[in-house]
């Protein structure tokens, strides 16, 4: 019974790190990133192959999390000068074809076979093999990457990525550079996901290209509108609950032939929530259309 | 030699259908200001309903259960206006997108318990394509390069000489006129809400009879659509038809030069170059600070 | 909206609590499958095989007089769900044997945490040649790929072609597969001209095509799966590609020749054989019209069918703990011949397989071993 | 201070401005008057660039700033308000003005995990400055309330505000007396003159004439994009170019 709710918690907490790292880039700062699961991909793979190569698990992480930092900061520089549903859509494709790579770059990522047999984690000689040990160890890196978020946000600094997301013209005319504040942002971001990916490789031993689609976005993007008004306790407090409520719809006693239903089913009670809660409108998620500059 | 004119007919056909799917869209674009993620699920519609009108227990013409089929999308595409866009106009374009996106969600998931996730043709008979020179085209390829053609000719003809389309293209070519029409806006916006129902609903009646269709068909084709309508520049209807046959030939043309699993990133891939390098679109004029 | 959702979670709660509760005299065992997703369509007709199994085995006195009881869990056809599902057989249900999601990735997925629970896995449908070295508690009554591309390549050479094009579905099977047959074909002075991945669940497969076309090959081996298969064929047949088409086991299905109709007239491969006109078939079919009526066998039954049959004589002869069934199972399948053929498990718990030829004449399917 | 030679702009086919020339030179506060649409804010968007002139140049204490990025020009010493005032909504009016300054200690991700002390005493030095001002316009008792709260008038004090923080040497102000109450213009005039006494300079849009005439030491009118009159306010009040230019050809 117990290592049932123990993968539940891990499954919540490594989906946590995720949407805290969009919580960070969209609901703090305003940037629509809808690729934000290509860093999840790419820390995965990374700490994967990495560690599937014989380095030691915090080497491996380490690096992965550089890479990660890396590829955000070389994509950055272009598609950051895009702004609003433009980044979003940019951002999108980005995250499409990150998966076509994985998927197609078989000298690589092994492509549609997946990486079997990652190894576990294991810090200076302490292994990490169970899952009460994977509950702590990652319930700790929640924590951590929590608070640091939270001080990030709290800070002068996360003055800024509030100022950009309710008007970044006027925090430019201040004399802030926004483009280099995004992209302290979205690398942030970029990080607490490739650190929930690799953590997941990790977790499962296995990975796929089929794990980094769009719909792990959206789930993050459901999430974080959920939190709503909470900030970046709002993302991680929903992360728990929208993976409790999946798991929850196992043990609904549905009839059997209703089986089949139950993932559109639930994609679709996720599109009415999420159409529900703009109509609501999510408190401070988004800003109001600003004053436009007018002629 | 023989592959390369075949992709160009290929790219044709298929850019003649995402120049319908962008023309409505960038009208959308134009006059609301948001990337509508559901217009993908007003062409999947397009699609099932004239499916379903063909099949048992109806077995409707395809030309009845076409435009029953149009109908219903046109329908749907107000009432998704009326219970939730309408009671978003003055918000942050960025709440509109998610609003689409769950919509979106909504729509292609019910599709997919209404019918099954599985791949459908319309129920016309396996043919061998007929042979013109190096390329080979089939009699359903035909009708759907003349019916594309016929539908672009009556929208030019509407949005050229009625008065309601010019306003409706002044209003989505630039933003600030859209403020002079002042009490009409509605009006417009809901004529804006019908055409891209039509353009959308008759280019997925022939994407669908062109290739197949399925729930989930929709996201595929308004990445292409979008693609085509940041060529064209947003709001700019004539660009985003031009755009619809840029994408739907670099698809069919690039994959003679990329390797073939990255088809259907081709669009991905001209979407962020063109926003890198021309935000304003390849025949946008946009102004403003936004 | 906030009393809706604490409403939503009570009634999670109530259901969780009763799902704890167990019924003596029953063995459970648990099964993952893609009830719901886009593998959906197969699962069915898996779940269906297993029910049949099932009720005949119960009919005639279950495990040593207790009934067997089969736990469904939907795996949804994607990786982060099985291992959730497995999580639940596993920890929840306490099952000491699962039988394992389709699709090879899914497989994989699960495999680690089975072997680490010490719970036996076993699979009627997975190819993939990396399940063999997948741990000591894991089997599959389904034979590797590893079998079967060399099949392929077999065929190709017999009909007597030198140079031919690949298509196959870019996932692990099809991957796989086209691995092992192009390693075989060229090992055999066999020349692929061209290796083409296509994506699953498209409509529009031309581009691929024409790259075939390019070639205008006598002869075109295409792995492909049923859906896509139909999609596929049809589209080269409007295209007039003029080709032998030569496909793998995934592609015989009497639903590919009702969707592509004359566009797969003429199709051939092979398949992992096992004699329809064997006692063992006929019983089986017999059965399967009895409780199914009409409704066609589908894709792989006969694995999950032969699958359940040889765990039930594992859990009568081990009992019903992993390690029981474990030891068990290497002795029940000695010699064991269902409706698939011997079901021997070698070491890494894997069977052997004869490879037939299956072709489409006058819109039927023909299988010759 | 602040020189234009020759700017043009257009827009699809339009000058927005055209061959535009004007010098702040001594005058502590410069008025900019003209018709709607005569690009009056575009000049500004050009001088703070978020627009760039398609030719000519913008020279600010003798140096070329064309081309140079918005946040930079705004550290370079040059503050603006916008027509529509642009404030941070979801920030507390302390927060609005403390964001406000050339360096700040805790802007840096790294800094802000290993120099938290230095960043503690900056942000409270920086607290005693905005409280100052706070108190200048009247807003202290709201300091913690968020801005999107405020009246429009009271956005607009606080957007001048927030320029002070950045201690410009010049400041474009947007029709800083546009759509607020008489008592507000009062104190916001009174605002301006206390800050033109310390030696700000000012260049202000403005269409209440009355409120130019009462600030301005020079004036430029500006038509179609071009200056067509220039002088002391009470002399372009009666400048029949410039009621021609208002009132019709």
């Amino acid at each position: 019974m117990t290592n049932y709710f123990l993968h539940i918690l891990v499954s919540g907490e490594i989906i946590a790190l995720f949407a805290m790292g969009l919580q960070l880039e969209i609901g703090e700062t305003g940037l629509y990133n809808f690729g934000h699961v290509a860093f999840f991909g790419i820390g995965a793979y990374a700490s994967s192959l990495l560690s599937l190569a014989g380095l030691p698990f915090l080497v491996s992480l380490g690096l992965a999390l550089l890479i990660t930092g890396g590829v955000t900061w070389l994509i950055g520089i272009p598609i950051l000068r895009l702004r609003g549903d433009y980044f979003g859509l940019a951002m999108l494709g980005f995250g499409e074809i990150t998966r076509k790579i994985f998927l197609n770059e078989a000298w690589l990522t092994k492509g549609p076979m997946g990486l079997p047999g990652i190894p576990r984690p294991s810090l200076f000689g302490f292994d990490i093999h169970t899952l009460p040990r994977f509950a702590v160890f990652y319930g700790i890196l929640v924590i951590l990457v929590y608070l640091m978020i939270r001080h990030i946000v709290r800070s002068p600094l996360g003055r800024v990525f509030t100022a950009i997301r309710d008007d970044e013209l006027s925090a430019s005319a201040i004399g802030k550079n926004t483009y280099g504040f995004r992209k302290v942002c979205l690398i942030t971001g970029a990080l607490a996901a490739g650190l929930a990916g690799a953590l997941w490789a990790h977790y499962i031993t296995f990975i796929s290209p089929s794990d980094f689609t769009l719909n792990e976005t959206i789930l993050a993007l459901l999430i974080i509108v959920l939190g709503g008004n909470w900030g970046i306790t709002g993302a991680l407090v929903s992360s728990f609950f929208v993976i409790g409520f999946q798991e929850g719809l196992r043990f609904l006693p549905f009839p059997d032939t209703f089986g089949r239903y139950i993932a559109p089913v639930q994609q679709m009670i996720f599109g009415l929530i999420l159409v529900l809660l703009v109509l609501n409108r999510p408190g401070n998620l988004i800003k109001e259309r600003p004053a436009s500059a007018s002629d | 030699m023989t592959i390369f004119f075949q992709s160009l007919l290929d790219g044709l056909i298929a850019g003649s259908i995402y120049a319908l799917f962008a023309a409505g869209l960038t009208l959308v674009y134009g006059t609301l200001h948001f990337i509508n993620f559901a217009h993908g699920e007003l062409i999947m519609a397009g699609a099932f309903l004239a499916y379903l009108f063909m099949m048992p227990p109806l077995l409707l013409s395809p030309l009845l259960s076409g435009i029953f089929a149009v109908t219903g999308v046109v329908l749907l595409a107000l009432l998704m206006d009326k219970t939730v866009f309408s009671r978003l106009r003055n918000a942050n374009p960025l709440l509109l997108l998610i609003a689409s996106l769950g919509l979106s969600l909504l729509l292609q998931n019910l599709a997919q318990v209404l019918w099954g996730a599985k791949i459908r043709a319309f129920p016309f008979p396996l043919q061998r394509g007929k042979v013109f020179g190096p390329v080979v085209i089939t009699s359903v390829q035909i009708t759907i390069l003349w019916v594309a053609a016929l539908t672009i000719f009556l929208l030019y003809l509407f949005l050229k000489f009625s008065r309601i389309g010019k306003a409706v293209r002044g209003v989505a070519d630039n933003p600030v006129l859209a403020k002079t029409f002042g009490v009409e806006s509605e009006k417009i916006i809901r004529i804006v809400w019908v055409v891209a129902a039509i353009l959308a609903a008759v280019g997925g009646i022939l994407v669908a009879a062109d290739t197949n269709l399925e729930p989930h068909m929709g996201i595929v084709n308004l990445v292409r659509a979008f693609a085509a309508v940041l060529i064209g520049g947003a709001g700019n209807v004539w660009g985003a038809l031009i755009g619809g046959f840029i994408i739907g030939l670099s698809e069919n043309l690039g994959v003679l030069l990329l390797p073939i699993g990255y088809k259907d990133a081709i669009a991905f891939f001209i979407i962020i170059l063109i926003l890198l390098f021309r935000p304003e679109g390849l025949f946008g004029t946009r102004w403003g600070v936004r | 909206m906030v009393k809706k959702f604490v409403m939503f979670v009570t009634v999670i709660c109530v259901a969780l609590f009763f799902a704890g509760v167990s019924h003596a005299g029953v063995v459970k065992i648990g099964a993952v499958q893609p009830l719901s997703g886009n593998l959906a369509v197969y699962g069915q007709g898996f779940k269906m095989a297993i029910d049949l199994a099932t009720a005949e085995i119960n009919a005639k006195g279950g495990i040593n007089g207790k009934k067997l009881e089969i736990v469904y869990e939907d795996g949804k056809g994607t990786a982060k769900d099985s291992v959730a599902a497995v999580r639940k057989l596993i920890d929840i249900n306490k099952v000491p044997l699962i039988l394992g999601p389709a699709a090879s990735t899914n497989f994989l997925a699960v495999a680690p945490i089975c072997e680490n629970a010490h719970v036996v896995l076993i699979g009627a449908e997975s190819a993939s040649p990396a399940i063999t070295k997948a741990g000591a508690y894991v089997f599959r009554v389904f034979p590797s790929d590893k079998l079967q591309g060399k099949g392929v390549a077999e065929l190709v050479e017999k009909l007597g072609y030198k140079k031919v094009p690949v298509l196959y579905i870019n996932n692990d099977w099809g991957k796989g597969l086209k691995d092992v047959f192009v390693a075989n074909f060229t090992k055999k002075g066999g020349k692929v001209l061209a290796e083409i991945p296509y994506d699953q669940g498209k409509t529009d497969y031309r581009a691929q095509l024409l790259q075939i076309k390019r070639f205008n090959p006598k002869a075109a081996v295409a792995l492909v799966y049923v859906k896509d298969g139909a999609v596929i064929f049809k589209q080269a047949y409007e295209l007039g590609i003029k080709t032998q088409w030569i496909a793998g086991s995934a592609a015989k299905s009497g639903k590919l020749v009702k969707l592509a109709g004359k566009a797969v007239e003429g199709l051939t491969g092979t398949y992992p054989a096992f004699s329809n006109t064997s006692p063992a078939y006929k019983a089986f079919a017999a059965a399967w019209k009895k409780k199914y009526g009409d409704k066609k066998i589908g894709i792989f039954a006969e694995y999950n069918y032969d699958m359940v049959h040889l765990v039930a004589r594992a859990l009568a002869k081990g009992g019903a703990t992993p390690d029981g069934i474990r030891k068990a199972l290497y002795k029940v399948s000695k010699g064991y011949v269902g409706v698939t053929g011997d079901k021997t498990f070698d070491s890494n718990g894997d069977v052997g397989s004869a490879y037939g030829v299956w072709s489409v004449k006058d819109g039927k399917i023909i299988s010759k071993r | 201070m602040l020189r234009i030679e020759g700017v043009s702009k257009h827009f699809g086919g339009v000058w927005a401005l055209k061959d535009c020339s004007l010098d702040t030179k001594q005058w502590p506060v410069v008025g900019l008057i003209g018709p709607n649409g005569s690009g009056k804010t575009t000049l500004f968007h050009t001088i703070t660039g978020f627009y760039r002139a398609d030719r000519g140049k913008v020279l600010f204490q003798e140096k070329e700033i064309q081309g140079l990025p918005v946040h930079t020009i705004a550290l370079r010493g040059i503050g603006r308000t916008f027509q529509l005032s642009r404030i941070f909504e979801s920030l507390s009016l302390l927060d609005n003005l403390l964001i406000s300054r050339k360096t700040v200690a805790g802007e840096n991700i790294l800094s802000l995990f290993f120099r938290g002390g230095q960043i503690r005493s900056d942000e409270r030095t920086a607290r005693e400055k905005a409280l100052t001002y706070l108190n200048l316009v009247g807003l202290a008792n709201k300091r913690d309330q968020k801005a999107g709260e405020l009246s429009y008038g009271q956005r607009k004090l606080l957007e001048l505000t927030r320029i002070l923080m950045l201690d410009p040497d010049l400041i474009l102000l947007d029709e800083p007396a546009a759509g607020i109450n008489p008592t507000l213009i009062t104190k916001l005039l009174s605002v301006i003159q206390q800050l033109k006494a310390q030696g700000k300079r000012f260049l202000i849009i403005e269409h209440n004439m009355d409120v130019v005439i009462r600030l301005c030491d020079w004036v430029y009118v500006l038509d179609a994009g071009t200056p067509i009159a220039a002088g002391p306010p009470e002399k372009i009040k009666n400048d029949p170019v410039v009621l021609e230019a208002y009132f019709g050809k």
